[in-house]
């Protein structure tokens, strides 16, 4: 075990990989930085830092520097996924998947299937996400929503550090598409990660508390806000499992209706907005397959039906958060019908 | 290096195959019995032969929604094909992908595409691969004239320069995409002028003569195999029936498809140059010719008798392990 | 009143429109078809015989033949319609948002918001969508839940020509930007269609069947399927609500939740596939506003979660239809706490 | 046609307004009480002010992420800007928007933009529609090197040559695209001549040279307004800060960022300039900088002192009707 931040524990699971197979090749914008200046290759590492010290070890053929051109970066990593590489591709901001939605869509989560299962298509498509940092509406969304409705891809969502080198070590080596999500504002966070292999299978959630009154089923950034909601509930004898969904799709079915099973009580936490997102995913799988268990109407707690706003005080507004998930457990509890 | 007669003979049978293949499926569509949109490459064999030929298996192309001839100049099983064409169970892609979706990764062949202009990142990245493999494996997009205005194919020649991958760009200029005529489409009116810019070796070669194709690509494969970096070539061909099957052609001039089938034909281009040069016995071509129609009658046989998917098919296939 | 196909409705509207408004451009590939060709412009109007006659009527400058760039189709539609135009844009198929999205997600669809208020949009992207045609995996999607999950899109569905003209000319109308989804399969259906001006407000469900026993809420061309079900059902005495909704968005949550609070039973049929697509969305919009009444599981009819195969037999296997809608009505009736 | 002593002094306070609108944003930034990504424009003034001194109120422009120079120089209300940039409630956006969001229809700006390369397809459509409005309106597409390598760049440069729009794309060349130096990222190493490939007209000139910026465009707007198509123009500038604020620039050269204030400033430039033609009075600038000085600090002062948004407006201004 060595403690360390959700950042390095990315990086170090790249090096990790790429050391051990020399199969894999990692490209995207800037990940080397200062190609054709005279800082030189290196300068930067990574806009997010994850991608240092690649370049100087596994040189120019395995780590590509490429220009502004999502849609290439994202189909080359799918071609030499095609022509039996493994391939990392990094897009800057989730925002920018606009760009490069066909190869996302139409190609790398089709191959597959089109081609009648005899192609595999192992790319890890590496997503910086969500809101937090003032960044407006164009660099601050949650997008999972939109690429767990795509059939071919899995949405994986690391909350930990350990979760992060689990998962994405799973995600490398795995010969399926993944979209690999990381939040911006948590890869400062510190914490525990194991050493050696490490490989966390998908579509197993982390019940990150347990309890016996509601059930919070949540992912990403608002992981924390809903551990902080139902400590705060904990305070008045009201017990919640938190259930980190840690991937998207495939999703941790059981874990989800298990829970409402025990506690009757649904609220879901999503940073996306209502319409046609992981909130009414869930809601709608509940309510058609732990029906019978449900004693209140099924809270969704989301981000507004808008685009994320700049300003301080109106991004944090918009953003779902402790008090609204807190809010929703009592409404529920107190349902009478 | 001259062609040897055994390099002409198979040259001569993998475009009569393209060229029969889609001749008959242009008939079997007719009857009503094939699904979905399918498009014929029937008239630019030369273009896909002249570059084939040149590739080992483990070189890679990849193709467009015009794919059919790419894949049997690529290695494709032809009855597979068809059976896929036909959606059967034993199809190359189990009936799942269609004439718009074949693939044969083990043959290099990295899939039709029904996305314009979404092959060209793809063979960027498969250019990404050769240069890890090394030993001077190569990668070749396959493009039309109207999917050459994709800004995806822009990208993939930048990023393919800026990187010196080993990545031909091989745009079939057939004069038309859908019901467009490429010199209104394509601003410049001069696509090879147009690569150029992009910073690579741009050429251009008559699509229709096998020959000008075969001997073009020998240079430009040294160049590409050599590590030079990625080059253009606008192949001037083509296609013989409408965009799709089903198009009324009310975009061409008249007489133009006699015409292009009188003059621009490259099977008797072909012809005629083995007999001006003496390069084979016509006679042998005759033979191939037979051996050709038997094949593709056969394929039509097979995939007609076929066994069609079941439903619970649908659910096989999308992921690897779930 | 005359009776025409949908097909013909459409063109008649832009027709219409175009000769009301000046201001009104309209930009795709092929859309007036044979530019550059020997047979010369209006070879064709259309692939899908939309177009026809408009470019001889309103000549190059309002209606634009593209290359194939469907960013630049797209943008160029935003970008006039920010210069004051009003502007409608065909992708010749749904799937080629893939192509494009940045323009819709990112531009068109936030430009309002981002810019306090102050622009306006006024964009129609007529698409054409759906499966049914063997046209397998890249062209024969649904598409419509993705879009409705983006706020500052309204997305609209007709199912029947007076519907195609009376929604269209209130998209082409409004400030605001609009995805216009046509169903490849409807586009030869005939009826009536009224004369002269005529709109139809976004937000409005229509009620084809009416009933006591289940609400099946559906759109484009499931409201087919739905009837056919409840037709077959009201043989057995069954009577159910059909909703054709229209819109997606703005969603007319009122003639949902009115309709389950009479019948407690929700079945929603939706050509998506299954995750965050617009069945769940509904689902979920249910389970929390009309949970009361509910009295059995809710049922969702969805395509599975796979590409849309090629073969006819998988393609018919794929596709949601009344058998299906029926058997999930008789399973809901059916239900025993 | 020399400019006047008005245009003159125009032009200058146009330009010394951005560089002092920036270099107050750098020192405000540093503060902390700015939030969000900014990036400045500082170093390039003589390309958004060499561009937009030709243009009317009703030519349209499109920007980018580093748009401030943009709006400026089309006639943005800077202490609108200021207030927008601080996230306040009557900024020119609403607080919405922020520094990479800023936009002003009634200008013709139509709005600077966060996703590099959306910006090129925008002012199509702005070139369709100016086309539409006759009287010689053009558009003007803002594009940085980096830009220039997307797809969406590529695809309007041909649109626009297709549809003989009047559109200029002008290139500002500042030599990085953040971290990367355009030499790597640009294939071909010349834009310009990549541009020409097109088919369109495509010139440069020293984006550092007012004077130079300002002639080029007074003939490419000819041509463009003329009705003759599009054009490319590609102007060699510098950026004076980082990539955005906070970016610690390990890509310089030593002693370039120095060296770059000291030869490459486009203010200094052009006072050299105006002195050396003795077009204007040094003592007229220097009072021009003095009322820029005030004007920036009242802009920070109102801004700082103006009202910040509330809670609900986050819920306005999505749609104009439900
Ligand atoms: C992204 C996208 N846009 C549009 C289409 C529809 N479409 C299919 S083929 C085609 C024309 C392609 O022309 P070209 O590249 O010249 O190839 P050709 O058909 O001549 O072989 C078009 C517009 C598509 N399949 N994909
Ligand atoms: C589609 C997209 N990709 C990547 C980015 C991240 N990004 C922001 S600015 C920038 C560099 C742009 O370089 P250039 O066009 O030269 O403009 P400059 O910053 O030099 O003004 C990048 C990569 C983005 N905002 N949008
Ligand atoms: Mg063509
Ligand atoms: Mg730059």
């Amino acid at each position: 075990m060595a403690k360390m931040m959700l950042r390095e524990a990315i990086n170090k699971t790249i090096h990790d990989e790429m050391e051990r197979d020399k199969n894999i090749v990692i490209m995207g914008e800037d990940i080397v930085g200062g190609m054709g200046t005279a800082g030189g290759p290196e300068a930067i590492g990574g806009i997010w830092g994850l991608t240092g010290g690649l370049y100087a070890k596994f040189g120019a053929n395995r780590v590509i520097d490429t220009p502004i051109s999502e849609s290439c970066i994202v189909g080359a990593a799918a071609g030499a996924a095609l022509a039996g590489k493994r391939a990392i591709a990094e897009l800057m901001f989730a925002d920018f998947v606009g760009v490069c939605l066909d190869q996302l869509y139409n190609q790398m989560a089709k191959f597959r299937y089109m081609f009648g299962g005899k192609t595999k298509c192992p790319v890890t498509v590496r997503i910086t996400y969500g809101a937090g940092m003032n960044a407006a509406a164009q660099h601050s969304q949650a997008v999972y929503s939109m690429l767990t409705s795509i059939p071919g891809l899995k949405v994986v969502m690391p909350t930990t550090p350990a979760d992060a080198k689990g998962l994405l070590t799973t995600a490398i080596r795995g010969d399926d598409p993944v979209m690999f999500f990381e939040h911006k504002t948590l890869y400062g966070i510190s914490g525990e990660v194991p050493d050696g292999e490490y490989l966390l299978p998908f579509g197993n959630a982390r019940m990150t508390r347990e309890g016996n009154h509601a059930s919070i089923v949540t992912c990403g950034q608002l992981v924390r806000a809903a551990e902080k909601a139902a400590d705060a509930l904990a305070k008045d004898g009201i017990s919640c499992d938190v259930i980190d969904l840690r991937t998207t799709s495939p999703l941790d079915e059981e874990c989800i209706l298990d829970s409402v099973e025990n506690t009757g009580h649904l609220i879901v936490a999503d940073e996306s907005p209502p319409r046609c997102s992981l909130a009414s995913d869930i809601a709608g799988l509940v309510a058609s397959k732990a029906f019978a268990a449900l004693k209140a109407p099924i809270e969704m707690v989301t981000a507004p039906h808008t685009p994320v706003p700049f300003a301080r005080e109106l991004e944090k507004a918009y953003l779902p958060n402790a008090a609204g998930i807190e809010a929703a457990v009592r409404r529920s509890l107190a349902y009478r019908h | 290096m001259p062609l040897s007669k055994d390099q002409l003979r198979r040259a001569y049978r993998q475009m009569k195959t393209i060229r029969e293949f889609e001749e008959r499926l242009h008939l079997e569509i007719a009857t009503g019995d094939i699904a979905g949109f399918t498009h014929l490459y029937c008239g630019q064999e030369a273009v896909a032969v002249g570059v084939c030929e040149h590739l080992a298996n483990d070189d890679f192309i990849v193709s467009t929604h015009r794919g059919h001839g790419h894949c049997i100049a690529k290695g494709c099983d032809v009855v597979g094909m068809m059976k896929e064409i036909y959606g059967r169970r034993d199809g190359l892609c189990k009936g799942k992908g269609g004439s718009m979706h074949i693939a044969d990764v083990n043959v290099g062949m990295l899939g039709a595409n029904g996305i314009v202009g979404a092959g060209a990142p793809l063979a960027v990245g498969a250019g990404v691969a050769a240069r890890m493999d090394g030993a001077g494996k190569v990668s070749i997009a396959f493009s039309g004239d109207g999917a050459c205005n994709q800004g995806t194919t822009f990208e993939a020649m930048n990023m393919a320069v800026v990187l010196k991958l080993p990545v031909i760009f091989v745009y079939e200029n057939n004069h038309y995409s859908e019901h467009t005529g490429a010199d209104y489409a394509v601003g410049s009116k001069d696509m090879t002028k147009r690569a150029a810019g992009f910073g690579m070796l741009a050429r251009k070669a008559d699509g229709c003569d096998f020959f000008a194709v075969y001997d073009l690509m020998t240079e430009v494969l040294q160049h590409c195999r050599s590590g030079a970096g990625p080059a253009s070539v606008e192949l001037d061909t083509e296609r013989f029936f409408g965009h799709f099957e089903g198009d009324p052609q009310r975009y061409r001039g008249p007489g133009e498809l006699e015409r292009l089938r009188e003059t621009r034909d490259c099977l008797k281009n072909f012809r005629a140059t083995a007999k001006a040069r003496k390069l084979i016995d016509l006679a042998e071509l005759d033979a191939i010719d037979a051996q050709v129609m038997q094949l593709i009658e056969s394929a039509v046989t097979q995939a007609r008798a076929a066994p069609v998917p079941q439903a619970a098919d649908v659910f096989e296939d999308v992921y690897v392990t779930y």
